[in-house]
């Protein structure tokens, strides 16, 4: 579903990699691995459109992600280093905007659930800023439950999480998968999900 | 105060201000308003501060009174 | 949903943040009084040359106070991860980069207007001058945080941003500050300020329809 | 540390009583003063042979005037006290003090305004002491942005007294460059009309106009004060065992 | 090392960095030209009344443009931790705050009073007038880095800290601008300047004097 | 010779720490040690004169840090979570002038050495903001070496480094302690320097 071929990064005056191939189905991870400064950031933000390739095409459903540009963004969620959450609103408040911006107008109810599910249920109202580094980015992964997207881009999604949101995290990506979902994620941690053997993409220069 | 009585005639009088009345009532208006209005924030902040100390009280976050703590006692 | 709608949200969102940081919208506001006030200070307390400055420095002053306000319109969002996941929603750039800047306007410019006929009797400006002085900020504003949406977009996360922006926007703002000041010098000097205004209104409705393109490009080019 | 019971009176704790205590009686001075200097300024008092009934605006404009500059000396010294002796109360009593000399100071803005008009025929002059006066306005708003930007109360407090203490160094040094820029010029067409010779009736309803306006700023700034008390110490025991003994 | 020689080595480096990062400097000389050149534009042409101004727009668009170049006193410092070591070097903080300050004048202050009098001549002042502008200027903008040091000290990374740092600065910049462009209009008018320029003087003296200290004040508490 | 007595700490509305009493003697090496957010830098900051501590007091051979400002901090050195690297400068003009600004006049060969010790031989010259994140901190770390203090207040010097470079940070603290020097350190890393046992100073609230 999600090609990639071909596909050459430069920053700056490196080329982090090059002849990159990959694909994506459904119901499958791909762990993209690699050192420090690798490039995984910077493909991930290619696979999004965020970036463009020096060399190479990123294909969704067999078009390349540029022409069909709507309906892919409609059907991707990105969850990037920084959690793209407001310190001045709350929780719900931030949820709220961030998926009607999407496109996706969701109920007080659905934006309670999704928080409480994540262990946020009693801090739904205080301003983002008094939250600390973990909870924030437990606001932003409550954003993939609600979002409903077929393919899932993460970046170092299990940064910062303590012990049991790294189970939690993990079997929501699970059961993402098995509904028919595709992921594709960085982690410098290793992944355990149930039932998933992940594929993986090492980025080498 | 023998010998000073009131000033004014009538109602009418006093509230037209010698032609003035715009002028006269508008300060002494808006400094009303802004007193009435500070008065209010004034009120809100409390209460606001006291909301925000119950709820601190109920969550049980109070730390101990510490013996080293006098300057914050 | 559509895309009225979208833009409604937006709106939504950046008014109550608006709100949640008042301290930054006010001060943009008595940056605007303090520079016109700093002009008397500097040229003399004559009430006839004052009268002739005034509407020049209420003008010059709201551009000086637009374009430090320009900081606040993406930084923000860039630096929280905010503008990439709007850059990732189906709708189009254009849509929310037109939202975005409606409620900048909102924001910084409307305040502006309002308190700008005190800037302006304290310049002793006439009445007629000073209702002028109100319509040409309310066509010029708007401009202002259009024309400046662009600097504000390619100097992104840049280290000195502040001062190059400024050196990026003022020259395009001149034409905005030639008609808005002329506007109401027309109406102090008595010669009418009809042409001044449908001219700030004409160069209103092609930045409103250029813009916003201007400020997708920008916005990719900095996000990269 | 000798002076143990010294701090006791600056405890955030003692004071929220006391002060709770005291804004009552304030308060009630304040109307007291009030009504009184408006029945001897509005009702009493003759009118103005040279400026009609429009004087009248004097038994609001001076007491604000004056108060506007004797509180921001008063919050410079608060700031002082609190930088030397590291003791928090000052700087909330400083931060306490500032939204009402900026409200007093705009109410002076506002009545001169509305003075000028009909005395100068200009809402505005370019005059050196409403000049500094605005100047004011500007240093008050500039101390209380400069605490809402920052978050931590320690380093708002902090940074909140130096700039009230710098401001307080250059407000002499602002009135008289201004002064001097004005008197130098003098190109205005209109000059401040000297202040008529007031009948006794009018000075005395001014100095208690000017009572109330004092007894008004302690009784707000008191007030304000316990409410920031209160939120910087919520977490404290006292605050704990009062919240608890009044639910 | 001697108390000079630190000072020596800090002008030594501040002027390699500025070396490097040109732009920063250039951008700020922009900034000035443009306001003191908006000015005109919003006033219009007549050569009288831009006499009349010269001086006051100039001395205006100087603090401005003064106020602008204050983000980068301490601000980078501040980022990479140098501000900390400097802190923790046994010199007392007052001497090197001093260099930073006297650096930053030389950095932005100095190249605005080289390029004033060609702004003087554009508003059509005289000989005489510019000779007092550049003297105001060169006893004025060491004062405006003073004072501003003390604004950025204390506005050290706070959010929207631009706008901040002038609402904090601008009035207490006035007396500066008063004298600065009394002594023009005193050369124009020829009642003569120098009383305004040894009031100039005695401001630059008393501040030289205490501002280091306040600075050293500021910049614990941002520190901490 | 560095006593801490009786330290407690308060950030925003938070005690960190209180009741802290500690004391670091010649040779001696003290680990500070706590999770994420525990006060740790709050903590060095502190000993370095930075933060006033909310109650206790801080000793330098017996005096007040605050009292003996000049003799204390020109025997210590502080390495702190930032590199304190101008990035316009290189790394030999960087060094050059952090020395004499703490007043150690320091030769051209001096710094050279140092650099090249710490892996920098090759790129004296470049400016600092081409070098990667572990580079920059090695830089700050040469100034250790060549300021020569008796104190060193190194707060994560470990992070970002690589398998060699974090050998050769150990064996020179190390080398320090050994001739009479005291170092205290925060890291979440192990550490292991031969010869020397650590003392710890666990953070609670
Ligand atoms: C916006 C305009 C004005 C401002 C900002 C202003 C400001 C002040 C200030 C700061 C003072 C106290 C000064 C002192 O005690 O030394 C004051 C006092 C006074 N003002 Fe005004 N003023 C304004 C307009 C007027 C006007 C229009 C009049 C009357 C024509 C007026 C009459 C007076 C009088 C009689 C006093 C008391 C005299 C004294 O104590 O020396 N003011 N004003
Ligand atoms: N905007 C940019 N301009 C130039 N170079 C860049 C830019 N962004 C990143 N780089 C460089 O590209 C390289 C790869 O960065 P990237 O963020 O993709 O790495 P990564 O594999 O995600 O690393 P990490 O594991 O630390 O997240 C780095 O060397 C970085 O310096
Ligand atoms: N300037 C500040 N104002 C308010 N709170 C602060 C400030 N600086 C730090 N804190 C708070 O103090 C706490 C301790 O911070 P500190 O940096 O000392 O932690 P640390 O132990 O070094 O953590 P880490 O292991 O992540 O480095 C944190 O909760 C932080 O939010
Ligand atoms: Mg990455
Ligand atoms: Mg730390």
């Amino acid at each position: 579903m999600l090609e990639g071929k071909d596909l050459a990064c430069v920053r700056g005056e490196r080329t982090l990699f090059s002849h990159l191939n990959f694909t994506l189905n459904e119901g499958e991870l791909l762990l993209v691995q690699g050192a420090n400064g690798s490039g995984k950031t910077s493909l991930l933000r290619m696979l999004c459109g965020l970036l463009t390739p020096e060399f190479g095409e990123i294909l969704w459903r067999g078009e390349e992600i540029g022409a069909a540009r709507e309906t892919y963004h409609a059907e991707m969620a990105y969850f990037g280093h920084a959690p793209a959450v407001k310190e001045d609103l709350s929780a719900s408040e931030n949820l709220d905007f961030s998926c009607r911006l999407a496109g996706i107008p969701v109920d007080s109810d659905e934006v309670k659930g999704a928080l409480g599910h994540l262990g946020l249920g009693h801090c739904l109202n205080l301003p983002t800023k008094s939250l600390s580094q973990g909870q924030r980015r437990r606001v932003a992964l409550a954003r993939l439950m609600l979002v409903k997207a077929k393919l899932w881009i993460l970046d170092e999604p299990l940064t910062a999480l303590d012990q049991a949101a790294l189970q939690l995290v993990q079997t929501l990506i699970g059961e993402h998968l098995r509904q028919g979902g595709m992921a594709l994620m960085t982690t410098h941690q290793p992944v355990m999900i149930t039932g998933i053997v992940p594929k993986t993409l090492p980025l080498t220069p | 105060m023998t010998g000073i009585a009131m000033h004014w005639n009538s109602w009418s009088e006093f509230l037209h201000m010698g032609g003035y009345a715009f002028y006269v009532w508008g300060s002494y208006g808006v400094t009303a308003v802004l007193i009435v209005g500070e008065i209010l924030l004034l009120r809100a902040h409390r209460q606001k501060a006291l909301t925000l100390a119950k709820r601190t009280v109920k969550y049980g976050k109070v730390e101990k009174e510490e013996g080293n703590d006098e300057i914050a006692a | 949903m559509s895309t009225l709608q979208i833009v409604f949200v937006l709106l939504r969102r950046e008014l109550m943040l608006a709100m949640r940081r008042r301290g930054d919208v006010l001060t943009v506001l008595f940056f605007f009084v303090i520079v016109a006030s700093l002009f008397p200070l500097g040229v003399g307390p004559d009430p006839k040359l004052l009268r002739l400055m005034g509407g020049g420095v209420v003008w010059v002053a709201a551009l000086l106070a637009a374009m430090l306000s320009l900081g606040r319109m993406f930084a923000s969002d860039y630096a929280d991860g905010t503008l990439e996941q709007l850059v990732l929603t189906p709708t189009p750039p254009v849509v929310w980069i037109t939202g975005k800047i409606l409620a900048h306007w909102l924001v910084s410019g409307v305040p502006l207007i309002l308190v700008a006929p005190v800037l302006g009797v304290q310049f002793g400006l006439s009445n007629e001058a000073l209702v002028v002085l109100v319509f040409s900020l309310l066509l010029g504003t708007p401009v202002l945080s259009l024309i400046g949406a662009i600097g504000a977009a390619l100097t992104l996360g840049l280290r000195g941003g502040g001062v190059l922006v400024s050196l990026l926007v003022l020259p395009l703002y001149i034409p905005v500050l030639i008609f808005g000041a002329g506007a109401v010098d027309g109406a102090m000097s008595g010669l009418g300020s009809e042409a001044h205004l449908s001219l700030l209104g004409s160069i209103l409705i092609l930045a409103f329809m250029l813009t916003p393109w201007a400020v997708s490009a920008a916005l990719r080019i900095s996000i990269e | 540390m000798n002076s143990i019971n010294w701090y006791k009176y600056s405890s955030p704790a003692t004071f929220y009583g006391l002060a709770g205590k005291l804004i009552p009686w304030f308060y009630s001075a304040a109307a007291l003063f009030c009504v009184a200097g408006l029945y001897l300024g509005l009702v009493l008092a003759p009118t103005d042979f040279q400026q009609s009934d429009a004087y009248r605006i004097i038994f609001i404009h001076v007491p604000a005037a004056w108060m506007s500059m004797f509180i921001y000396v008063v919050m410079a010294c608060w700031a002082a006290l609190g930088l030397a002796f590291n003791t928090r109360l000052s700087f909330m009593m400083a931060s306490a003090l500032a939204p009402t000399g900026a409200m007093l100071t705009f109410v002076s803005l506002w009545t001169g305004a509305l003075w000028g008009k009909p005395t100068w025929g200009a809402w505005w002059v370019w005059d050196a002491r409403l000049t500094s006066e605005l100047i004011l306005f500007f240093l008050y708003l500039g101390f209380m942005a400069l605490q809402a930007a920052i978050d931590d109360p320690r380093r708002a407090d902090r940074a909140g007294a130096l700039i009230a203490l710098v401001g307080v160094v250059n407000v002499p040094i602002i009135y008289f460059s201004v002064r001097w820029w004005n008197t130098l010029h003098q190109g205005a067409s209109v000059s401040m009309t000297k202040a008529p010779s007031m009948a006794a009736i009018m000075l005395v309803g001014m100095l208690v106009m000017a009572l109330a306006a004092w007894m008004y700023a302690i009784a707000a700034a008191l007030s304000r004060a316990r409410s920031i008390i209160l939120e910087r110490e919520k977490n404290s025991q006292w605050v704990a065992q009062m919240v608890e003994a009044e639910v």
